[in-house]
């Protein structure tokens, strides 16, 4: 019961993770990457903490509930640094001025920024 | 080992090396350099190597990222070679490297497999250890023991390594406000960043777990992996994340200068003022086992233990102490009034 | 269940591989650092399903949390960077899209 | 007294860390707490004097299912549009700008990072009470700032 629990938020984690970076790799811009590696990243680590942490539960003992509870730590860190980070990156971008795709001047997008 | 992993880090490891010799951006080539940290230290852990993980998250992967962004943040991005012009300088230099990398890579095949049980550290050293740390020391933890207790001298000059470092920069970079101003041959020119609410607040809240969990890697190297210097580089990273998100006054207001050279001593002294505490007692130099002479209800195997646990205390008020020292003079210049 | 993390594991390591297209590639030194972000978390992740694999995941887990850390500090510091250079290129230290009149003088 | 709930905040965080109880550790656990809120009892907790900390805190964590379930909704939104064939007529990315009811700092931090973390936006910055968001999409941006905004002012400026 517990291993499959356990397999199936990995599984879906991995699965977030998966479009998570082909989003990194297809979106256009800067800023819509950002979207993907923010968002994606948040709660597939989530999801694979919290299917870990239950893994652990597997030989109920004082020890793996501590373990259980360091793996809830973790992954409060994360739901507090990650956005914050992503913030910091995106407006390190807005701030040395890279500028939006935009539908209507896609000439302007990020392949002129290589340069 | 599991080597399917291990050959897919090895391969990202080494694709990261290559990308930050080749790229001329010296800050791209910091933060590819992060990442190369980063794998290095999944690689250790898929190996095996705990505690030497452990280090290199903490200093390879965290402070050195943040000190060469900081000097780069000073200095300039472009990469200068511009000098090496004359192709037979390269070549030279081209064979005096492959010559070496194929001597050393001769010498790969005299080594021992990889955790060969025959090899000459296996059959001698190590069972020593495994057997005898337990009921020498009462510390599980094998590494902690093996470093600070059983070649305690080699760790104490380490840590002074560190404080000589820390020394140098403050001698080469410090400069008090009456001094001769040397501007640096490149003039970099920076405009005032803006006050981030979010990150302040984020960074405000963070800062004490982050400290309570520098000081519990200290206190629990004898059962877990990290130990001293983990522990000090972890609490000198949260001052440095002070500095980073307010700015440079609020860090020297709660550790100022004069206190921080001072904490680097005090750290230095604690490990040879126990060492020397044993020589008063009538015992070797770091033999600790005398202290149980002066510490209460302990035994001598206690006081292994007790006097490993001092000298990493010891050994965490040096690093941390030199680790912000080093970040406060690089990211200003040595000018102590604005950094990253 | 071993293998299944094994699988795991190796699936997370290929999707480093694919996000390190960005961190190498580009195609500007922001793309980069988020890419290093990604590798951060990422590896967190991974410490932990190695943890998992040797069974000991209590010791793993102090690694995974001194990196989650380190990772924010590592960021933060990195992206204030720009918040007094502002500029993206190497090209020296005045370029930028559009406030090249304001900081090089 | 903002000493005294630090300590006691960093005395329970060592306990889950620690994992040991015999009374040793628990006496290094005590120092170390007591070190920390003595160094930075100030940065955690700034205003001594504000009451209501607890209630607050109760009502953040009863924020936090919605939250868990708008990440979700918007992991699915980025999937969805990173393996969509034509992903470029799909978006259309702005950058929008709104000014906020809420007052206090945190507040408006929470509801920063909650925009990063729901569907379609992320907040690129906040100067005084005006955010500036880029969205995804034109729909992304017309719900801003919608129902977390009311949301976040009962949980940190209700009574």
């Amino acid at each position: 019961m517990i291993d499959l629990l356990t397999i199936l938020l990995l599984s879906i984690g991995l699965f977030s993770f998966f479009s998570t970076t082909i989003g990194i790799l297809r979106f256009p811009d800067f800023y819509s990457r950002m979207h993907a590696a923010g968002k994606g990243d948040v709660f597939s680590s989530l999801l694979i903490l919290v299917g870990l942490g239950i893994y652990s539960l597997h030989h109920f003992t004082g020890a793996s509930i501590l373990v259980f509870l360091k793996i809830v730590a973790i992954s409060v860190f994360i739901f507090l640094a990650s956005p914050t980070a992503t913030h910091a990156i995106v407006d390190a971008g807005y701030e040395s001025g890279v500028k939006p795709w935009t539908k209507d001047k896609q000439e302007e997008g990020s392949d002129d920024l290589a340069t | 080992m599991i080597w399917q992993l291990d050959l897919l880090i090895l391969s990202l490891i080494v694709l990261c090396a290559l990308a930050t010799i080749s790229v001329k951006d010296l800050f791209s080539a910091a933060i590819i350099f992060g990442a190369y940290s980063f794998l290095m230290c999944l690689l250790w852990t898929e190996m095996g190597a705990v505690d030497v993980a452990f280090t290199e998250a903490s200093v390879g992967a965290g402070v050195s990222t943040v000190l060469f962004v900081a000097a780069v943040f000073r200095t300039t991005r472009k990469v200068k070679d511009r000098g090496v012009k004359r192709y037979w300088t390269k070549g030279v230099g081209l064979l005096a490297a492959t010559s070496v990398g194929g001597v050393l890579i001769a010498a790969v095949g005299d080594f021992p497999g990889f955790a060969d049980p025959l090899s000459p550290a296996s059959t001698h050293l190590s069972p020593y250890f495994i057997t005898n740390t337990l009921t020498d020391t009462a510390v599980p933890n094998i590494v902690t023991s093996v470093l600070a207790d059983y070649r305690g001298y080699d760790t104490m000059f380490e840590t002074a390594v560190i404080f000589a470092a820390g020394l140098a920069v403050i001698a080469i970079l410090r400069r008090s406000k009456t001094g001769v101003q040397h501007e640096s041959r490149e003039k970099v020119i920076l405009s005032e960043g803006y006050e981030d609410t979010i990150i302040r607040l984020v960074a405000r809240k963070m800062v004490p777990f982050m400290q309570l969990f520098a000081l519990y890697v200290l206190a629990h190297g004898h059962h877990s992996p990290g130990g001293g210097f983990q522990g000090g580089v972890i609490l000198g990273a949260s001052f440095i994340l002070i500095a980073i998100s307010y700015d440079m006054k609020m860090l020297l207001g709660r550790m100022s200068e004069k206190w921080n050279v001072l904490l680097g001593n005090i750290g230095v002294l604690v490990y040879a003022g126990i060492g020397f505490v044993c020589l008063l007692l009538g015992a070797n130099f770091l033999d600790y086992s005398i202290l149980h002479r002066i510490l209460p209800a302990t035994d001598e195997i206690m006081a292994r233990s007790h006097g490993m646990l001092g000298i990493e205390t010891g050994v965490a008020i040096a690093v941390s102490a030199i680790v912000v020292s080093l970040y406060v003079n690089i990211a200003s210049q040595g000018k102590h009034d604005k950094g990253l | 269940m071993e293998q299944f993390f094994l699988f795991m594991g190796i699936g997370i390591c290929v999707l480093m591989l694919l996000t390190l297209y960005r961190v190498v590639v580009g195609p500007t030194v922001i793309d980069r650092l988020m890419g290093v972000n990604v590798f951060g978390t990422k590896t967190t992740v991974l410490l932990l399903i190695i943890g998992v694999m040797f069974d000991r995941l209590d010791m793993f887990i102090d690694i995974s949390l001194a990196y989650a850390l380190l990772n924010f500090i590592v960021t933060i510091a990195t992206s204030r960077y720009f918040q007094h250079h502002k500029t993206l290129s190497a090209t020296g230290y005045g370029y930028s899209f559009s406030k090249r009149e304001k900081s090089d003088d | 007294m903002h000493y005294i709930y630090t300590f006691l905040i960093m005395l329970v965080f060592w306990v889950t860390l620690s994992g040991k109880f015999d009374l040793f550790h628990l006496t290094l656990g005590v120092i170390s707490s007591a070190l920390v809120s003595w160094m930075s009892a100030d940065l955690f907790m700034l205003d001594p004097k504000k009451k209501g900390r607890v209630a607050t805190a109760c009502r953040f964590l009863a924020y936090f299912p919605w939250l868990i379930k708008e990440i979700f909704l918007s992991t699915l939104h980025v999937a969805i549009l990173a393996l969509h064939p034509r992903m470029r007529e799909e978006i259309d990315p702005t950058i929008v700008t709104f000014k906020t009811i809420l007052k206090k700092d945190i507040a408006r931090v929470a509801l920063a990072n909650s925009i990063t973390l729901t569907p379609g936006t992320i907040t690129v910055r906040i100067v005084e009470d005006v955010f500036y968001v880029h969205a995804i999409s034109r729909k992304a941006a017309a719900g801003l700032p919608g129902e977390m905004e009311q949301r976040l002012a009962r949980v940190f400026e209700g009574s």
